[in-house]
């Protein structure tokens, strides 16, 4: 794990894109947590989905920027109940 | 599964109990005790639903479901509430959600029921796989767009 | 007991069978459950409430809480409804009125019940004497007047 | 029974006044349910309640004529639920 990384929890249809429930990023920077979303899963490409956004257990903006050590999650339609 | 006063929410793989649920909830100051459950429903012939399996995001949905309560339970001055959901494989037929709630009259009962169920499929951070005989997707609630939170 | 397609009505005196009542009402087409508990609150110190005491008018009573089931599942397309009342005396925190309901979706399972227990106690021929510490009194319910009715 | 009798059935705090729970009572000619409350628990007396009235188990207007045979019956405030 680098010092400026941050874990990244993937659900659901991501999850099974990424075929891993959750990763150690690298940020690129000072970087936001839809910049990193749009990073890791292209707008356009195949299965890039509409999003809400989570760090450390709360959903947040995607203008939220991130610090090492954040738990992000994207959280793609929800389905409970 | 986490608790506060007059409040318990959780996940849980095993099968919801009613009455377990029912009987926490009940206490001497509520005169409306309602129980909401959400079941898995079978589709029409040649769209049998086999089975839901639900994914969580345990650490986040458990303080969320918490919060709703803590919520629910200020606005409508609530004597209990309880929100318990299940995780994996669900069976056509079995409980997917229980709600519970109890309050000393009826129109704080389902006024509050209804807003933690409209609340916990806009926010609660848990997904449905519907297992049916054409295959399996996720399925989305209706009117619950991520968008709409953060 | 009074009984019609995917509709059980009745009064009794033995205590009310929450999950009896869930179990009928639960079927494949159903989403959502939902159960209604009407439960006899206690009073504050000095107004302690030792039991309830239910009169019905039984030869009435049961038709008119039938109707009352059979209109709730034509204008909300519920799969079941159950409504069951107690008669005799009831003590503190026993159930009194039970109303279950089982609807493809939640929405008319929250309309129907609420509507079923607002019509109840507005219509169904039944009475209420409270006995607390400080003596015996009939309890009428508020807004249900019987001008209202007839 | 006479000829011209209905039964009347007494609820609650009208069957404690009472001290019965139904009667068997003549009508007086033609005879709506209302005047038969009023004849019965009349107004102003101690005891007289607004109700509602049944005939064979369906609520009726205090208009409502009654016949020979009715089941008739006051329906105090409910108390129901």
């Amino acid at each position: 794990m680098s010092e400026n990384s941050v874990t990244v929890m993937f659900f659901a249809m991501l999850r099974e894109q990424r075929g891993a429930s959750e990763a150690q990023v690298t940020l690129e920077g000072p970087e936001t947590v839809g910049a990193l979303y749009a990073r890791l899963f292209p707008p356009g490409a195949a299965g890039a989905l509409p999003v809400a956004f989570a760090v450390n257990h709360a959903y947040v903006e995607a203008e939220r920027l991130l610090v090492a050590g954040d738990e992000v999650a994207f959280i793609p339609p929800l389905g409970g109940g | 599964m986490l608790e506060a006063a007059g409040l318990r929410v959780g996940l849980q793989a095993e099968p919801i109990d009613l009455l377990a649920g029912r009987d926490w909830a009940a206490c001497p100051g509520a005169g409306a005790v309602l129980s909401f459950e959400g079941t898995t429903r079978d589709g029409p012939p040649g769209e049998r639903v086999l089975r839901l399996e639900y994914e969580a995001y345990a650490a986040m949905a458990e303080p969320v479901l918490l919060a709703l309560a803590t919520e629910a339970k200020a606005r409508w001055g609530l004597e209990r509430a309880l929100v318990l959901h299940r995780t994996g494989a669900v069976a056509v037929g079995e409980v997917s959600v229980l709600v519970v709630v109890a309050a000393a009259h009826r129109r704080e009962a389902y006024a509050a029921s209804a807003w933690l169920m409209d609340r916990l499929k806009a926010e609660a951070p848990i997904w449905k796989r519907e297992l049916t005989e054409q295959g399996a997707a996720w399925r989305a609630n209706a009117g619950a767009p991520p968008e709409e939170l953060g």
